[in-house]
């Protein structure tokens, strides 16, 4: 399993195997929700905030 | 009573605000209800949505088809009047409504805070609803535009301070902790709007960046800190003002910012010390109710203000204040149809 | 509202429901109020105990000093009123006890069920304040005896099917399974009513033998299997009566004898099945207001009727009732100064 | 805790159930987890659904690709597991399924109450999971069937009056009045489960015909009337139980069934009278936990039986009892993993 | 586990706090129980009160009779430990105090917030309970102050940013706003925190000049501007700290602190931001545990800092704290009898 | 505005002027969702039950 670094909060983020770009995943420490934009290296920035309404 | 009652219609009536208006306008002595719009409900009884409504006769009709009318509400989603003003104007001489579409004086701030505006032009000719900060405008007004729930409370309890000069632009930073009911989010919340996982909460859900505070900013002139909680209530929206004047204040002071603003205010009450188990404002003590309570604390060890001011989001933040700036408007009785005093004791409404 | 409202006094005015029939009161067209009393809180304003009542200008004195009044109503602990009955009926020419001091038509019932009587002779005098039961009888009663709030919500449900005949004492079992709110205590709970206890709570309070039963004999002429549930609202009472009836019954058999008995009654409403959300009655679809739903639904299965009946222990289960009947006696709109409609959305009131 | 512990996967882990299961399997000293499933949550990590698991390493995979493991728990929509049942016997040596798909020991059973059964032929291996009604068999099994939560609540309530002949299936009625949480639902819930809507019920949801009177039926032997209500809090079911038997009966019969049947239970609690608070049979206190507690009364007047039942269907009523049923299955301790013993005070778990 | 586990009392045995001691205590690999006490209920068994511990074989003795154990908690009111000091000590090796009798580090501080101290030669013996800000002198320590609930989700919250210099005394105001349960209160709660009175508040009950300031002052070096409100849980306390720092400050620093503080801490956990329903601290995701969640978010607009601070005041807020402590104290296992996960979903806990 | 019986309670229901054949509309007496058969005279049935998972 690979590590990247979660851009957000800094901490190692592990990845599975069959990561594909464009893939959302969340930091286990922050929350943070981030794209995949390479595999390999792998490489990821936030993702797009989702424009959720959440309980407004 | 007046000889003839003006005709109201209500367009999002199967919402929550919607229902609540349904409610005053049903029991409002200057009113009848004409229609009340609903796309996912048409045609079924009012009272299969709002169960304390079943005794009314009325059905839901299509929110395409407006009937001409004396006075129309809207209380649809932001966005929806803005795109229909124009035929809200032609069915009726007064329009109010509860979005937030036409509550910022200029279209920058929706550029800023919204997503812009789609008929700024009827931006100046809106009134803000509020009567105990615009009662003078709102007189023969024919777009009215409610305010926010959590601008509401925290407008009604800062408005006497920055009246009296104790608070201002240069004051220094005002912290607003708001902690709200879930009927905030209107009747089609999600996932995390449902019971179990909303009961029991104290959950920050605005942090940071609210749009409120576009509205506090454009009628108090404050920049304010402000952060909003879900709590566990159906009902209410209570404010928590943090205020460190710049000059020393005393509580004589305060007193009389507070008694000078709204001791003449019908929906107005000062709830601050006292004995007993309700000492300061809270949102149960007016559930249900057009009223607003405020008080507050002087804190002698660092001069901080502390303001509270609680309200129920569904009347005196929506659907009440929209009645009463209609009163104001039309020039009924002010509390006519928002008699009703609240309930004690009571649990959570 | 006629030209000069009759003087009204609440004794056990901090109570619960005292506090309640204040509220009532001041909103009432045809009453003033003289006189709250209050052994605890005399000369404390009446806001101070009830906050929705801020705005009532009226202080709380001694229950030994009765005023003169055209109506008395007495909202005091079991055993207060046959003490003081005479007083009482002196001080007004209309009394109003919500106790179980003369709920109850014989003495034997007081010594069976409670300990004893003080005063039977007022016993044969005093008429059952539920309307839709008794409305022949308290038109100008001079002693009027509320009703319990479980045995209300249980009259309520099972009266149509007794006098349709399809339920009577020959039937078998009738299974009374009730829900309450912890306002139904009073206001002077115990630890067991503290926050922490008492939240959240499915709890059995009265497993067996509960006091209602006796009223529930004497006005429907039947042995009930009742048990009493506490649950988590503050206002509310919810009975659901499970009933298996002799022969044959229909659900054409079952709308008739409901809409036979409550069509025309101001405060009954009959809620069973339909879509949405509220298809059978609750409690805080009533809250606040003094309407009863009732509902049912036929079991294929087993020939059972299950019947569903909702109030607000303090309206229609005490205060509401109360005024109601007293607008029978007197002679007042029935509805009068019990307008209110009730919430929605609405928490746990 | 043995050398090595045994693989296990939950599939429909992102449910209520499901994530109660991951809590258990996590804490259990036997288990490790391999993997949890969800659709909707594919690679996001366990945690950001369940925010009690934030510390686990794990995310969610797909459930179309099932590993390996020793045991398999579904937490599955009904329907699910028998179209996969082949499946997950392939994947592991033991499958504990939460859903309905195998409680009924007859496809005819299926076919009255629900749609029919896709693979009939596994009916007869299952085991029905309550150790408590069906220990002796549990022991070795392949294929386990969770219990529904109120069918739970309701068969440990009377099991132990039919096995001491109390009650049987001449009896006369039973009537069970049932309350239940609103994680009953699960996760997905609608307008009805909405905070607003749900907040402060006591709604009759299934008023007659509710599909666990199947399963009581089957293990019971008994037909009984059989009526839900939801109330408001998050997890529990309480059933009351009515029990009218032939003869008479004493509280010693009564003591004698019930401690006989339950005293060398390990997770089940006599709770019958006594003093303080807590007298009867409560969710809440048994919230978290996977005790069930029993208590009844007497009622002298109708030689009526009024059993008290509670349970937290997340627990005992589902996640509990299914790794309680694998502990028997596979050998166990009877309380690995269960041990938790729930909280005082608590409020609306 | 050791060969022989060391023996334990709970003073306050009956209390809420106590409760919590007993279950943390029963469950605790290294403690077994020797003595509980409570006056008003000497000789009944534990379960009595706590009904969670109904299979706990023990009955509360007086506190007039100490036995002689390893380790004895008082979780008695303020004043209490201050008057029996050296017999607690004579009674035990290490005594772990919950009231906030040794908590603040100088008897001036008692003079100015309390009423004095008697036993002032004490507390600089005494040392503060909170691992995470004074573990290395918790080992070995044979008195040991448990922290107060809010004091204590206020330090947590903003400890990182004071040790990194991100906040200090020189700062400017510091707002903490603050949500707490009813169970804060203690078993013995006055008409105010009756389930009436009590439910569905969102009560200002702290406006000013909380005690808890003078722990913060004391830990932080920090003069806060402190507001306490009560809202309807029963366990649960949430701080939102509003902070204000002098330079700019960037989300990577903020992250840095807090990563750097807790990132190794068994029972810290950061939450803040990322998806789903669960994005910020809140006090129902650790209720029950002595899980303390922490986050934060950067208002672009301001320069403010809001940070979020949630913990169960049972657990991380009392019980759990000391039993912490006590394990750091004795050189045990950090977690050991604090390992329960929590609910999900869970009402209100 | 012309009137209907209510299959399921026998009430009378109000019905608009346009009505159409397979509209629903609801008894405000009883709430029984109703189906339009036939407009003149106009004819009401129960709706079939809408399949809705209720909460449970
Ligand atoms: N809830 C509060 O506390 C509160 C406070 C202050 C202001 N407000 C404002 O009041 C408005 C309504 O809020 P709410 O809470 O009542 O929301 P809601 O419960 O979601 O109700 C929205 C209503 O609008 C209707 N609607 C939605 N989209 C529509 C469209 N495109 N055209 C016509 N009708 C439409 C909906 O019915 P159909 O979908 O069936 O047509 C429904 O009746 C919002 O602008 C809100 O900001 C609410
Ligand atoms: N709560 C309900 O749902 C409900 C429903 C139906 C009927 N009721 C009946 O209504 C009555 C009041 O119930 P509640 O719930 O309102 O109780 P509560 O809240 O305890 O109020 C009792 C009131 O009576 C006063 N009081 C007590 N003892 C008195 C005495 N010896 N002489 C004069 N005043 C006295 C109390 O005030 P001071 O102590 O300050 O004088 C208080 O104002 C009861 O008889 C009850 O059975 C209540
Ligand atoms: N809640 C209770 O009290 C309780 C009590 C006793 C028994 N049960 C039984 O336990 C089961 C789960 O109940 P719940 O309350 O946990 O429901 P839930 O919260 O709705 O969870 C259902 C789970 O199943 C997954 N799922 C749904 N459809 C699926 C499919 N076709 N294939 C694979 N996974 C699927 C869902 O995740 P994705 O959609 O992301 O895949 C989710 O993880 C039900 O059978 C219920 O009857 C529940
Ligand atoms: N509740 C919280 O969230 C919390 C958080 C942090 C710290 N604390 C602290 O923990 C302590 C206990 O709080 P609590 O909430 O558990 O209060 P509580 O529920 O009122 O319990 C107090 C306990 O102390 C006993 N007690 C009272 N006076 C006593 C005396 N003079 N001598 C011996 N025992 C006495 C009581 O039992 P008897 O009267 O039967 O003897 C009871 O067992 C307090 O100091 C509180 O500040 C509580
Ligand atoms: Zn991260
Ligand atoms: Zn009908």
């Amino acid at each position: 399993m690979t590590q990247a670094e979660c851009v957000e909060c800094g901490a190692e983020v592990s990845l599975h195997d069959d990561l594909e770009v464009g893939e959302i995943i969340d930091c286990g420490t922050c929350g943070a929700e981030l794209e995949v934009i390479d595999v390999s290296p792998p490489v990821l920035d936030r993702a797009p905030e989702l424009e959720e309404d959440w309980g407004e | 009573m007046s000889a003839s009652p003006l005709t109201a219609s209500v367009i999002g009536g199967s919402g929550f605000a919607g229902g609540e208006l349904l409610r005053l306008l049903a029991g409002h002595p200057e009113f009848e209800i004409t229609q009340a719009t609903s796309r996912s409900y048409t045609n079924k009884t009012v009272g299969s949505v709002h169960p304390n409504l079943r005794s009314l006769d009325l059905r839901f009709s299509d929110p395409a088809d407006l009937e001409s009318v004396d006075v129309l509400f809207a209380a649809t989603p932001h966005g929806v009047s803005m795109e229909r003003i124009d035929a809200f104007l032609e069915a009726a001489d007064t329009v109010v409504d509860l979005s937030a579409d036409f509550r910022l004086p200029e279209a920058d701030l929706y550029d800023e805070w919204y997503e812009g505006h789609d008929a700024p032009e009827y931006l100046e000719r809106a009134e803000y609803a509020l009567p105990e900060i615009n009662r003078e405008n709102l007189e023969g007004a024919e777009l009215i535009a409610g305010g926010g729930c959590n601008a509401t409370a925290t407008i009604l309890g800062l408005k006497p301070l920055v009246d009296e000069g104790i608070l201002g632009p240069e004051t220094g930073e005002v912290v607003v902790d708001v902690k709200v009911g879930s009927s905030e989010g209107g009747a089609g919340g999600g996932a995390a709007s449902s019971h179990p996982e909303r009961s029991g909460v104290v959950r920050p859900y605005a942090p940071i960046s609210h749009r409120h505070e576009a509205e506090i900013g454009a009628y108090l002139g404050l920049d304010v800190s402000f952060t909003v909680h879900a709590v566990d209530m159906v009902r209410g929206a209570s404010a928590t003002c943090h205020v460190f004047p710049d000059g020393p204040v005393s509580k004589g002071d305060l007193w009389g910012a507070y008694r000078g603003a709204y001791e003449e205010e019908p929906f107005m009450r000062l709830v601050s010390g006292g004995g007993g188990v309700y000492r300061y404002p809270e949102p149960k003590a007016v559930a249900g109710t057009n009223a607003g309570e405020v008080g507050f604390e002087l804190d002698p060890s660092n001069e901080r203000v502390v303001v509270f001011s609680a309200i129920d989001n569904m009347m005196k933040g929506s659907a009440g204040q929209a009645v009463h700036a209609a009163n104001v408007a039309l020039g009924f009785e002010e509390t006519a149809g928002l008699e009703f005093q609240g309930l004690h004791p009571v649990g959570s409404p």
